[in-house]
């Protein structure tokens, strides 16, 4: 039986090649299919997109980590529904580049934070000082979101890019109306106002559901 | 899923499992040359392979794990479009494990369903379970202690602005309440010193020593004649109309807050209260235990 | 190729022809002797106690019962939660060093005489061996036809070992289930599908396990096994074969020979004997358990042929050397001193663990609360579980700066055992009466008499924040 | 029989590089690991500046100790293996050197962009893209060397320690490429090319292979050279060489879904990620067996030895965590242990105990080589190493295991009612004192890797030794 296999073990370029051939198998079942499926690529009818405030909230929230501690991923099981809300569905994140479901949750899911009836200001609170609203936390305290204003250079051209290489769903007329505000109410929104406003988007396709 | 991503996972997934199958079968047998040496005679910088059979429990390990794999996909989904025998899903999965909770609370809240609102609230064990639905779902805006907040009513007083009976407790959880006052400036004259004597004038339904003040007495007396636009919902009388929701002006109780900007501010801009319906959310027997707990928190302060 | 820098090949495998080896099946000629005694007794405390501990009461109820559904674990009089599960923590560690302790010491002696592994092996020779008889007569029966007699045997060993395997899976489960409830159950057909399941699953597991798998367990899968073998230094106590009195060992009488001879006689005894089929003889074997079965059989031998005993004893490789050994050396009193620091803490925590729980969840929605008087307000969440066995009455107070009063909070309520009550509770500061500012305060709930004859020495404290308007 | 023509000139330089680089990584990993390990049981550390907070630093330990420690290790170990195994001198000295450096500059970037927050969000594939491009041409320089060094051999076969490198270059290659295709927006920010599910199923295909090929794989061929080096014994089994090796890097690939139960990736997919993680056990524990029963013949070493120490404890780590890794993806088990601290404790048993420990154990066996001492600077403080692991591992897995069934247990908890028992902050608050406790657990590990590194710098200082590379680590202290 070792006789077969000495071929390979003695040619170097058999060798790569069959070890290509092995590890490919399990992208190709798992992942390739799921580009051609309506679960993972057909949007939530009650989905919209990110206004550029919201947009640069999450990019905070990127910069941030945020993903490292909270998910955004409310699993099927009773005690997560009764805990955070409806379960997360493929639809709501086919415009989500990247994905934020997290891994770990050293802090509560976030997937729905939005439908809650928390206030803007208790998230500003919170954001800048954690334990002064739940003393028990053990969240890093952000004092210094309040004090940045958003950096807006990118916004038109990550707007474009979702629209065109991403395929979400914004007409031109609408990237004019949200740079239209970026260059005025939000010129000088601070990173706190973009995150609290993104926090408050999670969610929202789902609202009707609560 | 189409027919042809369906048979192209299941042809990968067959492929490799099978695969692992014949390269366990293919060295199953060893020549007999092969068995009399005692190393493969390679040497890799002095380091030598004997060729040992493999343990018999490690093969089995990896052929039990084999069978356990095609035994799980004939009976979950896994293959495709081919969604097991046993129909199990994800979703039937939570929806299942919703009814047994259901089912074993049943009997629980059947028990309390008998009993009516405005004599439930006594039985502690309902009270309970009332509070820990009021901590879930209400709390977050009336507050653990449900004593309210700026914009959310206090639960706990005997002030009610859509009525204090059972029923209509009952009514405001199920089916949610949308509290709508319009902008009123317009109404009243339209300037920031109208809406100003307005305010006063409000403010002193609750607090008749204010008008001691000669200035308050002279922005009363301007704004007086023009609160009958305000009495076609809060009454003549300023008491308020349970019926629309419209509150009690003259008790000292400030919904939306008691400083006279606050007050400016609702006369000025309105107000949007909404108090999302329950119905749907919690099941009938679950609403009418919590409202129960609510009817009773008012009730406890009587004692 | 450079022959000389091969790395040498010593054992190699004869009866490999196929690529599976099929286990070869160690038939343990059973004997008798000190450490077998001492590995006898043990292996029936082990077995007995996990049978019938599950059976004992305590307050009326199971003493010991791993509640899953309910998430409590009764553990005699104390019941543990989730919450307490810093114990588990705590006494994982304090195992892994006592492990490490025992092992510097003694080598592999928890598997040769404790380890459940071996215990249920043990008990499954026992059974083999009544049915089947000793091991020359299993090997004459494992080559005889199948005959009715034959049949017979197996049948009742096999039998046997399914009853002593239902037994445990039975119990296993019965550490989680009511046991009393389970096993009629069981036999009246009333036990659900996973509960089933578990029961076979242990009972399979067992059967296999202990009739099957036996050494095959210890050499290729137990990791403790070799993390024992790691500990191992020179003065650790470890059955070994005492090659300077032995060899050159040869079979025979030796008073009329002249030909140089040590004490071993080469009778085989200590590999018949082996549960794991080695020779001891070879030195440090990683298969070695350290049962010393090998060191009583040889004994016997030496105090046949008159020789003094211990050819094959516990010692240290340093005393084989001639050396002095230091059975208590520095790092072994380390390990001792730290493990009784850790059980004392360990017990310590224990005695004073208060079996009640306070935790305050401030409100979420808003920071405070102004009143319509102008009094600020903030409201908060206690959170108190009764973990006692016992119903119990509380009462609350409030720890703060002057000022602030506890309003709409019950004076005084009774939990009954493991109740867990929510109390939606107000401070409350009034700004007129002085400056409002934040502060930290404190909840305290203190067991009084009430449901008890006597109020219980039982209080618990929780910190948390008052939060005012900004000025 | 000394036959100079049967030693070739190996070329030792950038396997010296990379040597040292994984000290001194190690330390630098660790350090952060510890630092963010006391963050998480006291907040303040935080200290309220952005580059130092959990969010930042979290991905930075998880690179550091992945890929500079660990990727130093294999990439090191792999071109000493690969000359030493192949019988013949290293292909492209030239290349390599870019190699050690370009990797070197990758490490670098990334130490500096993480904390200043640049990072594409994928767990493991942080780094932004020019980041990504440069290690991509790394890699395909690295994987040239390696290659031709293997196609100039002078053995007719190729060593199966070299098949395991080759699959972790090949299968990190392809992942590396793969999962972080993204469309940048400015030389700092990217966004990936792939959206929702199908982003989370290529990065956890991605994840859990870095595990797989990373952490598995390439710490395979690392085993199948230093063990039976330090034992000087054979291989135990040839042909379980063959049938584990294909069946793992075959099998490895399926497994990412079971990161991603009871998501919203379609229920098929997940349900093939259990079943192939499942089958996975067996090829995972062939690799267990063959270096357990290598070592086997040289068992009394154990009483002298702390390298041989280090090896059998990293295979029963091993062992330990590919026995986990299965039972956790079972999805009831997922059910309760994802997003617990229990998946923490898994992956640093793994982390700690086989891939840190085999590495130490071969940094051993190599830097006296390496540098031509007879052996170590001091033996008594591997022994002393060997202790602070074993106790570090210990306490940092038993505190993480226990903290996330707590956390499980607490998280589905239910009145009779159906409301939740614990509100999530109850939860939070009973987890500082395993946080406390993993953080000595990490302390006293780290400790052991500085011990290390001292040890190694002393060697490398150290007198000269006569006898050449082909001394072994001298057994008595």
């Amino acid at each position: 039986m070792a006789n077969y296999h000495s071929v390979i073990e003695k040619n170097v370029s058999l060798m790569i090649v069959l070890t290509l051939v092995a590890v490919s198998f399990g992208g190709l079942a798992e992942i390739v299919p799921l580009f051609w499926q309506k679960a993972t690529t057909e949007p939530m009818a009650t989905l919209r997109p990110y206004t550029a405030l919201e947009m640069a909230g999450r990019d905070v929230y990127i910069r941030e980590g945020c993903h490292v501690c909270h998910t955004q991923m409310v699993r099927p099981l009773r005690a997560e529904t009764e805990r955070f809300g409806p379960y997360s569905v493929a639809g709501e994140d086919v415009w989500e580049h990247p994905f934020l479901w997290g891994s770990k949750r050293t802090g509560p899911d976030l997937d729905r934070v939005g439908l809650r009836p928390i206030t803007e200001q208790w998230h500003r609170e919170h954001l800048r000082d954690p334990r002064q609203v739940v003393p028990e936390s053990n969240m890093p305290a952000y004092p210094w979101l309040a004090e940045n204003t958003v950096d807006w250079s990118h916004m038109e051209r990550t707007l474009k890019v979702f629209k065109n290489q991403f395929g979400v769903p914004y007409t031109d007329e609408d990237i004019a109306e949200q740079m239209q505000k970026v260059n005025g109410e939000w010129a000088d929104a601070t990173e706190e106002d973009a995150v609290v406003a993104y926090l408050l988007s999670l969610g929202q396709a789902r609202r009707e559901e609560r | 899923m189409s027919q042809f991503w369906s048979v192209y996972i299941i042809a990968i997934v067959v492929l490799n499992l099978a695969g692992c199958a014949i390269l366990l079968l293919v060295n199953l047998k060893m020549s007999p040359e092969e068995a009399k040496n005692e190393t493969t005679g390679h040497s890799f910088d002095g380091i030598q392979e004997r060729n040992q059979p493999l343990p018999r429990w490690w093969l089995f390990l990896f052929v039990g794990t084999l069978i356990f794999s095609v035994i799980y996909l004939v009976l979950y989904p896994g293959l495709g479009r081919f969604g097991g025998l046993l129909n199990w899903s994800s979703v039937t999965q939570w929806e299942e494990e919703v009814a047994l909770v259901e089912k074993k609370a049943g009997p629980l809240f059947e028990q309390f369903s008998k009993v009516p609102v405005e004599e439930l609230y006594q039985y502690p064990e309902a009270r309970d379970v009332g509070g820990r639905l009021f901590a879930n779902n209400c709390a977050i805006c009336h507050g653990s202690d449900a004593r309210g907040a700026k914009g959310y009513p206090n639960l706990a007083d005997h002030d009610w602005l859509y009525g204090g009976s059972a029923d209509a407790i009952l009514t405001s959880i199920t089916q949610g309440r949308n509290g709508m006052m319009p902008p009123m400036a317009a109404a009243i004259g339209g300037t920031d010193e109208a809406v100003r004597d307005m305010a006063l004038y409000v403010q002193s339904l609750s607090r008749p020593d204010m008008t001691k003040d000669a200035q308050v007495a002279a922005a009363v007396a301007r704004a007086k004649p023009k609160f009958a636009v305000c009495a076609a919902c809060h009454g003549q009388d300023a008491t308020g109309n349970q019926a629309l929701g419209a509150p009690n002006l003259t008790d000292g109780i400030w919904l939306h807050g008691a400083r006279l900007e606050d007050i400016e501010t609702t006369i000025r801009e309105g107000r949007n209260s909404h108090m999302p319906k329950h119905e749907g959310v919690l099941s009938k027997q679950r609403l009418h235990v919590l409202a129960a707990y609510v009817y009773g928190l008012s009730q406890d302060q009587q004692e | 190729m450079n022959a000389g820098r091969r790395i040498p090949v010593e054992q190699s495998h004869p009866e490999a022809n196929g690529l599976y080896a099929k286990r070869q099946r160690i038939q343990i000629k059973d004997v008798k002797g000190h450490y077998q005694r001492l590995r006898d007794a043990s292996v029936r405390v082990v077995v007995v106690l996990y049978l019938v501990l599950p059976w004992l009461t305590w307050n009326g109820r199971q003493a010991i019962l791993f509640n899953l559904p309910d998430r409590r674990f009764n553990i005699f009089g104390i019941t543990f939660w989730p919450q307490d599960f810093l114990f588990l923590a705590w006494a994982l560690i304090i195992s892994a060093l006592a492990l490490f302790f025992v092992t510097v010491f003694a080598g592999r002696v928890y598997c040769g005489y404790v380890c459940p592994q071996t215990a249920w092996t043990r008990w499954f020779m026992a059974i083999e061996q009544f049915f089947e008889g000793d091991r020359h007569q299993r090997i004459k029966l494992d080559k005889a036809p199948l005959r009715l007699g034959k049949v017979a045997r197996r049948t009742g060993k096999h039998v046997s070992w399914l009853v002593l395997a239902l037994a445990t899976g039975l119990t296993f489960v019965g550490y989680f289930s009511p046991i009393r409830e389970l096993v009629p159950d069981f036999f009246t057909g009333q036990v659900g599908g996973w509960g089933l399941f578990w029961i076979g699953f242990f009972t399979f597991a067992t059967y296999g396990n202990a009739g099957f798998m036996r050494e095959q367990v210890c050499l290729y899968m137990c990791p403790y096994a070799r993390f024992q073998s790691v500990m191992f230094d020179r003065d650790t106590l470890i059955v070994s074969y005492d090659q300077a009195r032995g060899e050159p060992r040869r079979r025979g009488a030796r008073k009329h020979s002249e030909e140089p001879a040590g004490d071993c006689v080469d009778c085989a005894l200590c590999v018949q004997v082996c549960p794991t089929g080695i020779d001891i003889r070879d030195g440090l074997q990683y298969e070695c358990v350290t049962c010393a079965a090998c060191v009583d059989a040889c004994d016997q031998v030496m105090e046949r042929i008159g020789r003094p005993k211990g050819l094959i004893r516990y010692t240290t490789e340093n005393a084989l050397d001639g050396r002095q050994t230091h059975l208590l050396r520095p790092r072994l009193l380390a390990y001792g001193a730290v493990i009784l620091v850790l059980i004392g803490l360990f017990a310590g925590s224990l005695v004073t663990r208060v079996p009640l729980q306070v935790d305050v969840l401030r409100d979420r929605n808003q920071l405070y609360r102004v009143t319509g008087s102008g009094t600020i307000e903030n409201s908060y969440r206690l959170e108190i579980l009764n973990k006692d066995q016992s119903p119990h009455s509380y009462q609350l107070s409030l720890e703060a700066p002057a000022g602030l009063t506890l309003v709409n909070a019950p004076r005084r309520f009774t939990l009954s055992a493991g109740e867990h009550r929510s109390l939606p509770v107000t401070v409350s500061a009034d700004p007129y009466a002085g400056a409002v500012e934040s502060a930290d305060i404190r909840f305290r709930v203190r067991a009084v008499q009430g449901a008890d004859a006597e109020a219980p020495d039982m209080e618990m404290a929780h910190e948390s924040r008052f939060i005012a308007p900004r000025s | 029989m000394q036959d100079t023509a049967a030693t070739p000139a190996y070329e030792y330089k950038v396997v010296r590089q990379f040597t040292v680089a994984t000290v001194v990584w190690g330390v630098v990993g660790m350090l952060v690991g510890v630092w963010i390990a006391a963050q998480l049981a006291w907040p303040a550390l935080n200290l309220e500046i952005p580059w130092l907070t959990f969010g930042r630093l979290r991905p930075l330990h998880t690179n550091a100790v992945i890929f500079a420690f660990g990727g130093s290790a294999l990439i090191g170990t792999s071109l000493y293996v690969v000359q030493r195994t192949c019988e013949t001198t290293l292909a492209f000295p030239r290349v390599a050197s870019f190699v050690f450096w370009g990797y070197q500059a990758v490490i670098v970037l990334a130490a500096i962009t993480l904390p200043l927050g640049f990072t594409s969000a994928k767990e493991y594939a942080e780094l932004e893209w020019p980041i990504d491009i440069l290690l991509a041409v790394v890699w395909v320089a690295y994987a040239l060397v390696f290659f031709v060094t293997i196609g100039r051999r002078r053995t007719s076969h190729i060593y199966v320690a070299n098949w395991f490198y080759g699959a972790f270059i090949i299968a990190v290659a392809l992942l590396h490429i793969v999962n972080s295709a993204a469309v940048p927006i400015s030389l700092t920010k990217s966004y990936s090319a792939y959206s929702g599910a199908i982003d989370a199923m290529v990065q956890w295909w991605y994840g859990h292979n870095a595990v797989g090929f990373f952490l598995t794989a390439g710490f395979l061929g690392m085993m199948y050279y230093y063990v039976p080096i330090q034992a000087q014994r054979p291989i135990y089994s040839y042909r379980l060489s063959i049938v584990h090796f294909w069946a793992l890097i075959a099998v490895y690939m399926w497994a990412g879904p079971h990161h991603l139960h009871y998501s919203s990736l379609p229920d098929w997919a997940q349900s093939v990620g259990m079943v192939f993680s499942l089958v996975l056990l067996a090829p995972s524990w062939g690799g267990m067996i063959n270096g357990i029963m290598t070592l086997s013949g040289a068992w009394h070493k154990l009483r002298t030895d702390p390298i041989i120490r280090f090896l059998i404890v990293a295979l029963s780590f091993y062992g330990m965590s590919t026995f986990e890794g299965p039972l956790m993806s079972i999805k009831t088990v997922n059910a309760l242990s994802h997003n617990t601290d229990w998946t923490i404790g898994h992956v640093h048993s793994g982390a700690l105990g086989w891939v840190a420990m085999i590495t130490m154990g071969s940094v051993y066996v190599m830097v006296p080589r390496l540098f031509n001492r007879q052996r170590m600077y001091s033996v008594r403080w591997i022994n002393t190493h060997f202790w602070l692991s074993t106790i570090g591992t210990v306490l940092y897995i038993a505190a993480m295991w226990v903290s996330g069934i707590m956390q499980g247990l607490m998280w589905r908890a239910v009145n009779d009612d159906g409301t939740l028992t614990y509100n999530f902050v109850q939860e939070l608050s009973e987890r500082q004192p395993f946080y406390i406790v993993r953080l000595i657990g990490g302390v006293i590990f780290l400790a052991g890797m500085i011990l290390m590194a001292v040890n190694v710098w002393k060697t490398i200082r150290g007198t000269r030794s006569d006898e050449g590379e082909l001394n072994l680590v001298g057994a008595e202290a």
